[in-house]
């Protein structure tokens, strides 16, 4: 063992070939090291392909917790041919190239340590069947790498059992495999390497899942019972989860599930259905992704102006158009803050990871039944596909469902006048019945074109332009109600912050810990939904420079930001007319002097005209 | 006609059914669809239906997409919810609204143009599922709302109210119906009430798919050369002014014919549609017969009406989705949320 | 006559049943007027109704061109009962009242002059069919009116002559009728009102049009050749236009035409199909409104990325959802701007009267063209389907439609090395090739998924991201190509300004005059496209307080401003990172010190942190 | 199977059509289908098909939706313009496209996800308007780029890769095309290159919509309990590793049978089809026939393969239209630019 040994803290890297078996064997890789108590990160980077195209799998080890991705490998397990260029010059300085040495290569570079396994040969010895010599070459892999860095083997055989519990035979020929390749270290290589791992105890109440499991499980803990969707990476394995899960936990004595898990023919009918199902009073949802969004989005125009709870996880993918369906970004804000034409807006939740997306799944279905519009869920494919170690799920047992504003029968016959869309509360959020509630009662008719109190059809411009303040009104409600910015003071006195959402967290706090060890304080908000709350409003009004990490082009956050706070944008004075009539210039004259006439230092701008007319 | 309230006053000597309520209170808001159109005879059947069958309105859910047919769920059954959706999607929204309660009656009214075109998808993935739901095309060959263009429902050889040809062959909904596997598929026309209504009551009653595809005649749909002179007038009128505003008050055609008949009808636009009434020996639950003499007529020029084709045996969607018999809905949170030993349980297999 | 006579300045109002024919009459009397010389326009307000709903028309006179909408009526031609109520309450004291006196009735309101015209009765009198009855009532009240504000009858039989000229009879039967009104009032009624009308001189070089037949004809001038559609009101007229024009002067020798209009089956497919004909080099457009938008934003989307030129004409009615269809709203302007998920922006231009529209309509092929990207026409109804006094059409003969980058064969032999999206001249924008151009060079793979210069699959981010910038940099390039605002200063001096876009554009010039009458100046900007030209920039940056008038709740072009005009929110630094793989936290900590290093002022903000970690 | 480019060295001895070009002028890029995806053998039949009709690439255009099938435009025909536009969607854009040229070859390409699910009524109305395509569907009953979901051509009994059913039934494209009147319709196997290379040219040479329904095993497609032992022991892996991510090489399937004879072949998953060909004497010229026989061998489990219908007087879309002679997209601007003089007119009219 050399003297440089260090230990927990580096990024291991895996270059495969998809289809041939190596995805689940490198999560059972990230897996080991985290039952060993190491902080790890695990990130897969896959093609949009099922079989014969490059793939990559990373894991960051670190004790110290920086985990957030890094570019620079330290030990690179190059399994693909067709890669190994590219692959070997991301290993760093002094780090270590690990590749199939059955056919002898000559890398060209002297800088680092590369270590040659016959894997091929290795397997072609020990197996016969075609098929089982492919796959077993991922876990002779993982046998050698288990001596080279230092996983612990009594772990890797614990989980291993885990696994193929009910199949010993699929177990002990696992184990044959991992010994092959430990076998050939023990006997033709120098190990440990320096960069190693060795057992840690950050991991007690820790948890290691993916965000789509975790929103899954999350719709199952909601109580959600109508899922319908259409697949499309990365939002699929969401629907997946839920599906597991309710129908294992779900399953009623006569057979039948207490839950709808159904397909549809696209995303247009996914959102339809699951609108019809809230609308009748069942907690339903839908998933997808880039698309899918903007193919919902006629649908999301109607839910919000009908008033109807509606949750959709977005799990965001490379846009735009088709664009990088097994990447990760972060470009649809804007598209769901503003989906559908004409004039609306819709609630968004912003999860950081997959404990995160765990609750907000659950919280999801109360805000939209709270407020009766749109949920949207928007995660990402870096927090809905790979494993992440987060704290574990919690319960409260003493928690309830909220249902929102729901007449039942008794308090329909207690009503003096039911309608629909009425502001009873004041807070913009009317109430609304639930289909055979009531023989007499609380039937109305749910419409997309524009509506009175009670539902009725109207083309009067003036109740239209009513309906469209207390959408505004109910919105607003949902400032105070909605997660609340996550604010880190790291200086009182300085006037910079920093202001991100989503899966750069992790980034955001390693990058924070750097700066504050050079004696520079930023101050970090992290925003959690939108509408935003007043407290964002004020770190803005805080903070003389703030920076805006955001995972897309177009800085969709900040035009988010500055859309909604007025104070960023004073000197912009808004004059709207949307009652459907064309403009009367009286209106407009009304408006400017009123302006004129409150607004002192507006009054001292005031100039002649050049020709008075 | 009129956006005018209509009058409450119920009279006392109204007959009623078992329910002990009136026609009137199956009624919805006053139609405001053109004096003539089809649709409205079509509401008035669904009235006569629901009422005959002395069925619970709280306990139907109406659901339609848009276009002066889809107008209509709101003019019959003030007692339900009634969902006017988005055009063409109605079966989407109906079959989550059936997701989540299998107990209700779901009637979707829709048009030819919400069917044939924008909905098609929708239409056919509906049918394949077995969506128990009783589904009314309330068909007229044209595009009503958006004034008059032609539909993917039209034969090819009619003509628009501008006197273009309509360039494409028709889509028969009744023959795609059958042919996707819909459990109960019929044919009818707006002004044959007294084979119209049987036809809905028996369509409320199957548990599946069921479609009525309704023939129903467009008031607007008014550009034959050879109707009366006064009429021609209004058209060259209307022609001259650039623009279709005078629709003329017409009265509802009514059709009466008997079994094993055929009727010629005259609609609105001086065209006339030959109806073939099925006869009381055929055996709608013969699939094949079904295609068969849906294609046989058709090449005839002529349309067939009746109960074209019923499975007795088909799944429903629930059944084959294999839901609790209790709705969705009606299931309490408690018994949905696994709670926290099942949690604790799923934190272990995270480790 | 009265002495307190004026002359053209009057509101005239209609209100009829609609499908009674009245639309037409009504039409024909503000054609009448314009005929006399006299400034008017025409706001027709109907139901989403066929037959039997209320429906109004209002003509505003006015011999100063103020023409912008004006509440409180002078002239209320009333036939219909359902609405006298609130038809009556409309008229302005000493304001006239005419209604059908069939069937009398007391109005109680003395401040106004009621006139009964026993209409119906003069009708069954005069035809014995009741359709001519129901129609005829139309032209009675036209010759009635005729008397009472002085419209001259001249100017009425040569517009008669002209709309019926080919049909005597019905020439014949139209004069019989107004003869029945205007006897009814010479016999019976004191006239002319007060407020009338008299011939004058203003509308030299004027016509009389509405948008939806003038961007119609200009597909036609921009040789537009496939026009597919879903219809919608209020968007089915313009291709209607299209239609009528392209059949009658596009016809062959053989009874074919060079032109083909495409009813879709939805709006998914209308784009589509618009989108494809483009690619394949005719010039190809689609008309829409609110819905249409939303189901087109998947395929707005692919265009954008795959850079396929397209127009799109946005005839914007009152939203969300279905909304109010016949209505106008100025409400689709960030979900145009933004139309699709993903880093998208699309390039809109604002048409401020039919005039414009024409134009607009030729030169958004060229746009399109020229940029390889949508181009979205955001008209409304307002201008869409009424009728507007404007300017004549011109046509400069030495106009060349610009074809944009397209290699042609030759072009292609000279080229060295053709890539599709190689950003050859620096503007961001590449070179195109239409299929069949050569045997051997120039095909290339079109893809909505991200590609390389070449047009080839790509999942490399780095390749991503440079082909978002490109894009970014083609649309920068837009932003002087596009038109230009027009700005009017009213004021050096003033640091007020007023910006506006679309069809408001009347009512702030009448704003405009009538504050300049009371001594203040405000200087005024219409914009005419985005992305923003750097005239809007300065504009903005020139004025203290700017007023924004738009038709919509949500304030959308402040927000595309405040959006696009970084000046605005100085105080927020983007940090962006959009190539699909998960943030750095050295990404991060590189930008932040960017920032800090070079930036004095920031530099100054630091302070140090709490603890240092 | 691999991203590396295809080395450009032609042999010179390879046999060349009429002209001058040989096969490889004909191919596209590598696939990176799995080994033994059936999409890939109907790459190579269209590569095949266009090298002996000797087609001039440059005059084809390649569109295609999203899918693992919409991918393989991009396999074949290097010199003509591909375009792989959105999921479902192809039909629009290829009639955008044929309407701008008439002129070229349209070679469509799908998935049955692609065509049955989210493109079904786009499909359904291309066909109505008789597109000039040779619409070609790689239907493999799943979902393939997302892993293995049914598709809505899947047959009801059959399971997928978890095991689980099939809940709904099967749409058969074919028939649903004849009945919308398609004026082509073929099925085939992809491993019957001798009855599909034929129908291929013969679909190209057709002026109208063409349909080819090519059954296209998928090699994920693989879960069925009846396999080979080392074969059940990947699938139970797969399973204890919670996903599946080994996908073991396969060879493409391949099947020779004759007409008027029948052939079980095996699928990759172990279960069988049987593929019926039509005889000789079979004429696809009657719609009743072809709708009939459809209908008979599904109902006996089988699938028929060949020529099932050929409406050799359908109209074509342009006929319709009425659209010029010349393609719309090769009419000079001037010749389509009105100019001042009807300008002055059109001003007139609008006073
Ligand atoms: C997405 C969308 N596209 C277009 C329209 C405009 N539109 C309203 S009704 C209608 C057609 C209705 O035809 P049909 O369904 O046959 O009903 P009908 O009026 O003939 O009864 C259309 C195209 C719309 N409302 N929404
Ligand atoms: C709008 C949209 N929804 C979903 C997807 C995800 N998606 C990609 S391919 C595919 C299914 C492909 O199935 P099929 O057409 O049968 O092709 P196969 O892969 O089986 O050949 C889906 C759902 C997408 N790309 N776009
Ligand atoms: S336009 Fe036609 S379909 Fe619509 S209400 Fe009038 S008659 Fe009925
Ligand atoms: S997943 Fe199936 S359809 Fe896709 S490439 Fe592989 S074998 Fe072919
Ligand atoms: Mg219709
Ligand atoms: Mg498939």
């Amino acid at each position: 063992m050399s003297n440089n040994s260090s230990y927990n803290e580096l990024v291991l890297k895996f270059a495969n070939v998809n289809g041939s078996g190596s995805a689940s064997a490198n999560t059972f890789c990230a897996k080991a090291l985290f039952r060993m108590g190491i902080p790890v990160s695990a990130k897969n980077i896959f093609p949009s392909n099922i079989q014969g195209l490059p793939t990559w799998y990373e894991i960051k080890i670190s004790e110290s917790e920086q985990l957030a991705r890094r570019d620079g490998i330290d030990v690179m397990v190059a399994m693909n041919a067709q890669t190994y260029e590219q692959d070997i010059n991301e290993v760093l300085e002094n780090g270590t190239f690990i590749y199939d040495s059955s056919l002898l290569r000559d890398f060209k570079r002297d800088d680092i340590n590369i270590i040659g396994i016959p894997i091929a040969k290795l397997c072609a010895d020990a197996y016969t069947d075609s098929r089982q010599r492919q796959l077993f070459k991922n876990i002779v892999y993982l046998g050698s790498l288990s001596l080279l860095i230092g996983i612990d083997f009594d772990v890797i055989k614990q989980l291993l059992s885990d696994q193929f519990g009910s199949k010993p035979k699929l177990y002990d020929q696992n184990i044959k495999a991992l010994e092959i390749g430990r076998q050939y270290v023990k006997e033709n290589i120098k190990y440990p390497l320096e960069k190693q791992v060795r057992k840690s105890n950050k991991n007690t109440n820790k948890i290691m899942i993916n965000g789509n499991e975790a929103a899954g499980l999350g719709a199952v803990y909601a109580g959600a019972t109508v899922a319908s969707w259409y697949p499309i990476t990365p939002s699929t394995s969401l629907v997946e989860s839920f599906e597991k899960h309710a129908m294992k936990l779900r399953k009623n004595e006569d057979g039948t599930f207490n839950a709808a898990i159904m397909q549809a023919e696209d995303e247009l009918s996914a959102v339809g259905m699951a609108i019809g199902a809230n609308w009748n009073g069942a907690r339903a949802f839908t998933a997808t992704s880039g698309p899918g969004i903007s193919l919902m989005s006629e649908f999301i125009g109607l839910a919000y102006f009908a008033e109807i709870p509606l949750v959709l996880f977005n799990i965001q993918r490379g846009g735009p158009s088709t664009g990088m369906p097994t990447r990760t970004q972060q470009s649809d804000v804007l598209s769901c803050a503003y989906a559908s034409h004409g004039d609306t807006k819709q609630v968004l939740l912003f999860p950081a990871d997959p404990n995160e997306c765990f609750y907000f799944a659950i919280e999801s279905f109360d805000y939209a039944e709270r407020l009766q519009t749109p949920v949207i869920v928007l995660s990402d494919l870096d927090i809905g596909m790979n494993d992440w170690v987060v704290d574990k799920l919690e319960w409260d047992p003493n928690y309830k469902h909220d249902r929102g504003k729901v007449l039942n029968s008794k308090e329909l016959e207690n009503a003096k006048d039911f309608g629909r869309y009425k502001d009873v509360d004041g807070d913009g959020i009317p109430y609304r019945t639930i289909p055979a509630t009531h023989p007499e009662l609380g039937a109305y008719f749910t419409r997309g074109t524009s509506h009175n109190e009670y539902g009725g059809y109207t083309e009067n411009g003036v109740i239209h332009a009513k309906t469209l303040d207390r959408l505004e009104k109910k919105f607003d409600t949902g400032k105070s109600l909605l997660p609340q910015p996550e604010i880190i003071i790291n200086s009182p006195k300085t006037k910079i912050g920093i202001i991100n959402f989503g899966s750069t967290t992790k980034a955001i706090n390693e990058t924070l810990n750097h700066l504050s060890s050079k004696g520079i304080g930023i101050n970090h908000m992290r925003i959690r939904a939108f509408p935003f709350s007043k407290k964002i409003d004020n770190f803005i009004n805080e903070h003389e420079v703030i920076f805006i990490v955001e995972q897309n082009r177009d800085a969709q956050m900040k035009k988010l930001l500055v859309n909604e706070i007025d104070s960023i944008s004073s000197k912009l004075l808004s004059i709207l007319n949307y009652d459907g009539m064309p403009l009367t210039a009286q209106f407009l004259i009304d408006k400017i002097s009123e302006h004129l006439e409150e607004d002192i230092d507006i009054n001292q701008l005031i100039a002649p005209p050049i020709k008075i007319v | 006609m009129t956006f005018i309230k209509k009058p409450i006053f119920r009279h006392p000597s109204l007959p009623k059914n078992d329910l002990g309520l009136t026609y009137r209170d199956y009624e919805g808001l006053v139609s405001t669809l053109c004096a003539g159109c089809g649709h409205d005879s079509i509401t008035a059947s669904i009235v006569q239906s629901c009422y005959d069958l002395s069925l619970p309105a709280h306990k139907i859910a109406k659901l339609s997409g848009i276009g002066c047919s889809s107008k209509t769920t709101n003019y019959f059954l003030n007692q339900s919810h009634g969902f006017n959706t988005v055009h063409g999607r109605m079966p989407s929204v109906a079959t989550g609204a059936n997701l989540a309660n299998r107990d209700l009656i779901y009637i979707g009214v829709s048009g030819d143009g919400d069917t044939a075109s924008i909905g098609l998808g929708q239409y056919c993935h509906a049918i394949r599922r077995q969506l128990n739901v009783t589904y009314i095309v309330e068909n007229n060959g044209t595009y009503g709302l958006t004034k008059g263009q032609f539909s993917a429902t039209n034969d090819k050889k009619s003509k628009n109210k501008k006197g273009a040809d309509n360039p494409f062959g028709a889509i028969d909904l009744a023959l795609m119906a059958i042919e996707l596997g819909a459990g109960f598929v019929a044919r009818s026309f707006s002004g044959d009430k007294e084979q119209l209504v049987p036809l809905i009551k028996k369509a409320i009653a199957y548990n599946g798919f069921s479609l009525i595809d309704v023939i129903s005649p467009c008031v607007t749909f008014n550009n034959h050369p050879h109707s009366t002179k006064s009429y021609d007038y209004i058209r060259e009128h209307n022609t001259a002014m650039g623009e279709l505003d005078f629709v003329p008050e017409k009265e509802n055609i009514q059709a009466k014919y008997s079994e094993g008949e055929s009727v010629d009808v005259t609609l609105h636009d001086g065209n006339s549609i030959n109806l073939q009434k099925l006869d009381g020996n055929y055996d709608p639950r013969d699939q094949d017969k079904a295609v068969s003499i849906l294609r046989k007529y058709r090449g005839e020029g002529k349309v067939v009406t009746g109960l074209l084709y019923i499975n007795e045996d088909a799944n429903e969607m629930h059944e084959t989705l294999k839901t609790s018999t209790t709705p969705l809905n009606a299931i309490p949170m408690n018994d949905l949320c696994p709670g926290i030993d099942e949690l604790d349980k799923l934190n272990k297999s995270y480790t």
